[in-house]
């Protein structure tokens, strides 16, 4: 009898410390974007301001060496998501364009900054001309760019930054206040002013989409104080994380979510899955960021309406263009805009960020004139 | 002397020859510059990698190493940052909870007698969900000039934490190799009942080694924070792996009792060399990993073949 | 010598006290699973709905089908630390199939045949090079996860014909996950308890060297079980990557030690010879259920790693408590 | 010098029973090492063949041999008369050959009926494992061994040595063996469980099964087996009858010259005590023990399996450290909290089970004999390899270890040679109590007279020696004084003229009663 109570304890206390810190842990904490910086919602109507080009606030490169061909190296946060073979596509397409840029993309397989870093720093020996990145975390990466500035070699940044100082420019695919009014705006119109949503993102350390949130939470709070957050859960950049997560949501809150919205590209075609199998569709709105290829089948089905994206196709492009025209001497610090191929002119703004465009709404008219 | 270091032999040659070809393959690869470089970036696996030589040839293994490091990092950021701790001291708080993680491994293996692969699993989750549940998913930036170059910074033409790395292997080498402690380590692997019997202080010696192997991760992240510059609770992840196959490659047994800090020295190396001259020469990331599993079953195939055709 | 008194007074293990012995362990997670029903059922009614019970029990089917194979492994004294790499390996190889125009069948048994053929490798090298098992396994674990993103470049599989998505289909209103993961782990357990074979790997990790002598070829039956569980990889695979319409070619990070961690809190010992499958599955179910009660009682996900630790933990020890007094009794 | 006898002279025409298993000229070589040459000897239905020999004669190898776990060189086996091969241990079983080996092969996380039935359960027609039938089964073959103690249901980790002996015969008794192979089944086992073995031994010869039975022990060889094969350094020596032989000659054949005292006690003067013990307790198996022994004094310390005798010397070791009581080292009370402490009070311990307490196999001599003093070896924590050297070169000369040098690693050494690198260890510690706890058990009679005077010599030179041993000869011709242990407690002491075999197994049994003794002396009968 001992025994079997021996052994129904060590479940029982495993049990019973999930409830006890079900009570003493907070659900979430205030949204900070991980790195409290402030947070600046738009204006809740359609009238913009005019970003400010500002005074270049990037780094310099010292010593480079003028070369016939341009070697490129694209390191992403990872290989082997949709999303950043689009982007790595995108560079390649504006390499075969480039007179003299040789590019090729090489990231670690896990969203990992040691590896990230390590792989930059085997890129700077080896003797690359340029480096185009997408940041793992924006203050780690910052000191092996720093040393690729000094070593010569040009840095652009694209996705997600580093420190302005650690690299030249920056490919910024849309502004953190832009996306989350996008969003927020598209939201509102599908569940109404007075909808409740929950929301599914990767990690609530990955910068980028920690930075949208936390400008979500602002432009809600300014603009729509009736809207219901829910909750938002982690489901790591993994598709069969994301459907579970978003299904427990959906039935956690059953009839009283209207709406689920995907920060990443990942989690928001996951999400749709999730409401197509609990035959949801039309009830629960998904939303969020996505590729157009993976959300092509529930817009079609009708179970999603639209999602927001921009092209990443055209950032990886954008990217190279911009690292190319950097080393050429035709952008300098200062500029107020860049010539970037097929793209035509970009703003900047901020002082280096080269500003790809307002994003892109992906409904059912329009999705299938994108391949990415 | 060469019967008891068949692997290391083996090992050598492997490296050796992976040093020439790749060589070949890559101009930057031999310069001095490069190979400094390369030794700033393996410090943090390598200052794990001799503590876990130890807990290997004790029989043990410490899966939780990459999340000590992980909740030392956050602590740092939560000592200086939170609790508005001087540097120095944050610091030395770190260390001494990381060798306080590493300890509550150790009386779980010594006092409770629960396997270390699973003991250590387990607090490998433990760990690894403090260090998320304490930092909230927040960063911190903005370290002092001085504390970033034990990352960033040279010291007598060397990078400052290759001085480090160097002390700890001298040290590890000496302790291991020539010392009393050293001798009960490989007694307790090949036979912890003998060392028991023989009056060797068994489970002090392994407790101390779990307590070094937390003090060692613990010193590995604030490296790593002074290199990186900033605080993440994801740091180390994936570490115990790496960490593993450099002390196995290395030749120490996995069952205990056997192993090297030169072997462990030997398998470091070979793992960077290839790492840095794949890269170098043009092979992706993937491809190098691929590589080094292949080296690390081919390795231990001949060493043990080898070994077994010595013994018939 | 012989007196039929006191042959009338052996010591005799009644039927309840057996079954509380054999499944002890089993019965726990049981009620562990059953408690966290109750409790967080009272808090939120939600949680025991139909359909989210549905979601806990066939949310971790995969993870429960491959914990199958990893209990029969850690029986038989090895372990296996590359079976996360390898259900990427065998999703990507399935889902290439069947976006190829291949039958149906076809894009079905081969993650289940490639799983026993690349296990093969493993099992030999464990079995007759006499490389341990964590060595072989750590090796190939880098091999598959940096093999299959050289060949895959880390493109995803979309497109995937309706009829292959196993995962979604149902058989009498039960979701197919579930009615696999089920039927898998009676089929195997079954196995494990009532034929030879099934017993022999619990002699092989019991003692290897008595296997032997009782005639068992242990060398080939290891490389068998490695195989085994190389197929039970597979069949995870055709759950896991059929849930959606697209493939990745990575698999959640540490997978493995998810798999293996499900096998331990099972009831598993890692010194081998002891352990059932379903003491596995219901742990696989366990941690569905903590998963979704986290969200259901609203606490941070950022805990939840410590909690599994601390699972862990206090599972083996009351597992290794439990064995020290067993041993002691024999001097009372 | 050749005994074997011819085959005729042997063959008594109509009474001969047919040879179950025959041996012809089997060799076995490992590499360029031959371990066995030209072995030949003849099992029969209804006889006890002992095989003897030192260790390292070949023994193992044959009964390995004959398990299907080696295949021989060269030569044949005859099952029945006719030529067999025995490519694994399934095909000797299919041929009725079964053995209980000398390191028990049991599963001891599996129940008693499993392990009985490893390898060969019994099917259900649905050819499954029939589970209740394999429970009944094994209660039927254990009380068919007398064994009416044993729950089908537990599991082997949890039974006594002598339990778990007899579960293997079970198992062997099972595959319904017409040839059982026995290797040192009684080398584990106290007097008492030894003498239940042997008549269930002879038992199963009435029944008409062939035994080849190995040991060690003189006595019970001229008490069951009707003829002996000898073995020595690989070779076969010869077969006799053992009505035609006695004990001086078997020894001989087995070392190849004539041993004329196998136990050669030296009067050696006794000084004041060295370890007074006043009612120590711990665990349940020492219950307020008290004894003394003094300077150049050999005690002996006899006890049934389970009476707690090394559990005595585990706790004035300092494994399983004293509850209560009071320890004494040349008048000064000691704290022995560890074995470290232990050695340090000049306590020193050669423990029983020597492949696992007493050396680590896989180091070398040196490092071996250095390892209970390693803090002197090394000032300052450095190790001093001259000085460790030195060491155990020492003690290598002193015990006569024989071995190529202090270099080699022990795990290849004789168990006679093993031992001594033990008791080299601990001398180098420089004790005041030695304990040996069964100091020659699995050694060849060889070593075993050379362990003995080694004893003599050290009593002799003013050691305290405290030696527990379960051959009741052994401890009644080496010991000065006798101690009985029984249920933790000294129960008896018998000067070296009183100690006869008589009042030592009275004592032994004295304080408990005799009708549950018979089924409970098993139940205690473990190791802690």
């Amino acid at each position: 009898m001992t025994q079997t109570l021996t052994r129904t304890l060590p479940c029982l206390m495993g049990s019973a410390a999930i409830l006890a810190a079900s009570f003493a842990a907070p659900a979430q904490a205030a949204w900070t974007g991980g790195d409290d910086q402030p947070t600046s919602p738009l204006a809740c109507d359609a009238s913009t301001v005019a970003p400010d080009a500002g005074s270049y606030n990037g780094g310099t490169v010292t010593g480079a060496q003028p070369s016939d061909t341009l070697r490129v190296v694209d390191v992403p946060k990872l290989v082997g998501i949709g999303y950043f073979n689009a982007t790595s596509a995108g560079v390649a397409e504006a390499a075969a364009e480039l007179d003299g840029v040789e590019a090729t993309t090489d990231g670690p397989a896990q969203a990992n900054i040691d590896d990230q870093i390590t792989l930059i720093d085997n890129y700077i020996t080896s003797g690359v001309g340029g480096i185009l990145y997408a940041a793992n975390d924006p203050v780690a990466i910052a000191p092996v760019l720093r040393k690729a500035l000094e070593a010569g070699i040009h840095v652009v940044g694209y996705d997600s930054d580093a420190e302005p100082d650690a690299r030249q420019w920056f490919v910024n695919p849309a502004q953190f206040n832009g996306v989350a009014k996008t969003l927020m705006d598209e939201l509102a119109q599908q569940i109404g002013a007075d909808g409740s949503f929950a929301i599914v993102t990767s990690t609530f350390t990955t910068p980028n989409q920690a930075r949208w949130i936390a400008e979500m939470d602002a432009y809600q709070a300014k603009c729509y104080p009736e809207m219901e957050w829910l909750e938002t859960v982690e489901a790591q950049e993994d598709n069969i994380l994301s459907f579970n997560q978003a299904m427990t949501l959906i039935n956690k809150y059953g009839e009283d979510m209207d709406g689920l919205v995907g920060m990443t590209s990942v989690a928001t075609p996951a999400a749709a899955e999730a409401v197509t199998q609990a035959d949801l569709c039309g009830e629960v709105s998904v939303m969020g960021l996505a590729t157009p290829n993976a959300i092509r089948p529930y817009i079609k089905s009708g179970c999603m309406e639209d999602a927001v994206l921009w092209n990443p196709v055209d950032m990886g492009y954008a990217a190279l263009h911009v690292l190319k025209a950097a080393v050429d001497g035709t952008l300098e610090p200062g500029a107020a805009e860049v010539e970037a191929g097929r793209l035509g002119t970009l703003q900047i703004i901020n002082g280096s960020e080269v500003l790809l465009g307002a994003p892109t709404v992906f409904n059912a008219e329009n999705v299938d004139d994108f391949d990415f | 002397m060469l019967r008891r270091h068949t692997h290391e032999a083996v090992l050598a040659l492997v490296t050796l020859l992976a040093i020439l070809v790749l060589s070949l393959q890559s101009d930057q690869f031999l310069s001095v510059a490069n190979l400094l470089n390369q030794g700033r970036l393996m410090t943090e696996v390598a200052l794990v990698a001799l503590v876990m030589t130890f807990v290997i040839a004790s029989g043990g293994i410490d899966l939780s190493v990459g999340s000590i490091m992980g909740l030392s990092a956050i602590l740092l950021g939560t000592f200086w940052d939170g609790f508005g701790l001087p540097l120095p001291l944050a610091m030395l708080a770190v260390l001494v909870v990381g060798t306080v993680c590493g300890l509550f491994n150790g009386i779980i293996i010594v006092h409770f007698g629960m396997p270390p692969l699973i003991a250590t699993l387990g607090t490998l989750a433990l760990y690894r969900g403090l260090a998320e549940g304490i930092s909230q998913a927040r960063s911190v930036r903005g370290w002092p000039e001085w504390f970033a170059r034990l990352g960033q910074g040279d010291w007598l033409g060397l990078p400052v934490q290759v001085w480090i790395l160097l002390a700890a292997l001298a040290l590890a080498g000496a302790i291991l190799g020539f010392t009393r402690w050293g001798r009960t380590v490989y007694a307790i692997g090949a036979s912890e009942t003998a060392a028991r019997f023989s009056g060797l202080p068994v489970d002090a010696t392994k407790l101390a080694i779990y307590a070094v192997s937390g003090f060692a991760s613990a010193l590995a992240a604030l490296i790593f924070v002074a290199r990186v510059s900033t605080t993440r609770s994801d740091m180390g992840t994936g570490l115990e792996l790496d960490v593993i196959t450099a002390v196995v490659l290395g030749g120490t047994s996995i069952f205990g009792g056997r192993g090297t800090i030169l072997g462990t020295a030997l398998g470091l190396i070979l793992v960077q060399v290839l790492e840095n001259g794949l890269s170098l020469a043009g092979v992706k990331g993937d491809g190098t990993i691929v590589l080094i599993g292949v080296v690390l079953i081919a390795t231990l195939l001949v060493s043990t073949l080898t070994e077994r055709r010595a013994r018939a | 010598m012989t007196d039929l008194s006191q042959d009338a007074a052996a010591p005799r293990t009644g039927p309840i006290r057996r079954i509380l012995r054999d499944y002890g362990h089993e019965l726990l997670v049981v009620a562990a699973i059953i408690a966290l029903l109750v409790v967080v059922g009272a808090i939120n009614p939600r949680f025991v709905s139909a359909r989210n019970m549905t979601s806990v029990f066939s949310g971790n089917a995969y993870i429960a089908v491959a914990a199958i194979g990893m209990t029969m492994i850690i029986v038989t004294r090895n372990i296996d630390l590359s079976v996360g790499a390898l259900i990427g390996v065998l999703a990507t190889v399935s889902g290439t199939l069947a976006v190829s125009g291949a039958p149906i069948w076809v894009a079905w048994v081969a993650p289940i045949l490639c799983g026993a053929l690349i296990n093969a490798v493993t099992g030999l090298l464990v079995a007759y090079a006499g490389i341990p098992s964590i060595v072989v396994t750590l090796g190939m674990m880098a091999i598959l996860q940096g093999g299959l993103i050289s060949v895959t470049g880390g493109a995803w599989i979309s497109d995937l014909p309706p009829e292959f998505l196993l995962a979604k289909m149902k058989v009498m209103g039960l979701p197919m996950p579930l009615v696999w993961a089920v039927a898998l782990t009676v089929l195997a357990a079954a196995w494990m308890r009532l034929t030879p074979y099934g017993r022999s790997l619990y002699l092989i990790g019991g003692n290897a060297e008595a296997a032997r002598a009782v005639g068992i070829p242990v060398r080939r039956r290891i490389v068998e079980v490695f195989m085994i569980h190389g197929a039970f990889a597979g069949l995870a695979t055709l759950l896991f990557a059929t849930q959606l319409q697209v493939i990745q070619s990575t698999t959640p990070p540490n997978l493995e030690l998810l798999i293996i961690t499900a096998a331990v809190i099972g009831g598993v010992s890692i010194l081998g010879g002891t352990g059932t499958v379903i003491g596995a599955s219901l742990a696989a179910v366990l941690f569905a259920a903590i998963g979704s009660a986290l969200i259901f009682v609203n606490v941070s996900a950022y805990w939840l790693r410590a909690f599994i630790g601390v699972l862990i933990l206090v599972t083996v020890l009351f597992d290794v408590m439990r064995r020290r007094r067993e041993t002691r009794q024999k001097g009372h | 010098m050749d005994i074997h006898i011819p085959e005729e002279a042997r063959q008594q025409p109509d009474a001969a029973p047919p040879v179950r298993l025959g041996v012809r000229g089997i060799s076995k070589s490992f590499g360029p090492v031959q371990a066995l040459r030209q072995v030949q000897l003849d099992l029969r239905a209804g006889s006890i063949h002992a095989l003897m020999g030192e260790n390292g004669a070949g023994k193992s190898t044959l009964v390995k041999i004959l398990a299907g776990m080696h295949a021989p060189t060269a030569g044949d086996l005859l099952v029945n008369g006719q030529a067999r091969r025995f490519a694994s241990p399934r095909d000797a079983t299919a041929a009725g050959v079964a053995v209980v080996h000398q390191e028990l092969l049991l599963f001891g996380e599996l129940t008693v009926a499993e392990n009985i039935f490893s390898g060969h359960y019994p099917r259900t027609r649905f050819g499954t494992v029939d589970w209740s039938g394999m429970r009944r089964r094994a209660r039927a073959l254990l009380a068919e061994l007398d064994c009416h103690d044993i729950d089908v249901d537990t599991k082997v980790a949890a039974l006594s040595v002598a339990l778990r002996q007899r579960v293997e015969i079970a198992r062997a008794l099972n595959q319904e063996a017409r040839v059982l192979i026995l290797d040192e089944p009684t080398a584990a086992l106290a007097e008492r469980d030894a003498d239940r073995l042997l008549d269930v031994v002879l038992q199963l010869r009435d029944r008409g099964v062939a035994i080849l039975y190995v040991s060690h022990r003189m006595n019970e060889i001229f008490r069951i087996a009707d003829e002996m094969t000898v073995l020595r350094d690989g070779q076969y020596v010869g077969t006799v009858e053992a009505r035609d032989t006695d004990e001086a000659r078997l020894v001989s054949m087995m070392v190849g010259r004539s041993i004329d005292q196998v136990f050669p006690k030296v009067e050696a003067k006794i000084g004041r005590p060295v370890l007074e013990v006043d009612h120590l307790c711990a665990g349940p198996l020492v219950q307020g023990a008290s004894l003394t022994v003094r300077a150049g004094e050999i005690v002996g310390l006899a006890g049934l399996v389970g009476s707690g005798r090394t559990e005595l010397a585990l706790t004035l070791f300092g494994i399983t450290p004293a509850r209560s009581g009071r320890i004494r080292i040349d008048g000064a009370e000691v704290r022995i909290t560890s074995p470290r402490a232990a050695r340090d009070a000049g306590i020193a311990y050669v423990p029983e089970d020597r492949g696992h307490q007493g050396l680590v196999k896989s180091m070398n001599i040196r490092e071996n004999i250095s390892m209970a003093v390693l803090d002197r070896v090394s000032p300052g924590g450095m190790l001093r390899r001259a000085e460790e050297a030195r060491i155990a070169r020492d003690g290598f000369d002193r015990l006569g270890v024989r071995a190529a040098g202090i270099e080699q690693v022990t795990g290849e050494l004789s168990g006679g040679n093993q031992q001594k690198v033990v008791i080299a260890k601990w001398l180098e510690t420089k004790p005041k109590l030695l304990i040996l706890d069964e100091p020659t058990r699995g050694i060849d009679v060889g070593a075993k007279s050379e362990i003995h005077r080694l004893m003599g010599e050290m009593a002799q030179q003013g050691l305290a020696i405290l030696m527990i041993s379960s051959e009741l000869p052994e401890v009644l011709a080496m010991s000065d004084r006798v101690l009985v242990v029984a249920e933790g407690r000294i129960t008896a002491e018998l000067p070296r003229a009183q100690a006869t075999p008589e009042a030592v197994g009275h004592a032994m049994t004295r304080r408990s009663d005799p009708g549950t003794r018979t089924g409970g002396s098993q139940q205690t009968g473990a190791r802690a």
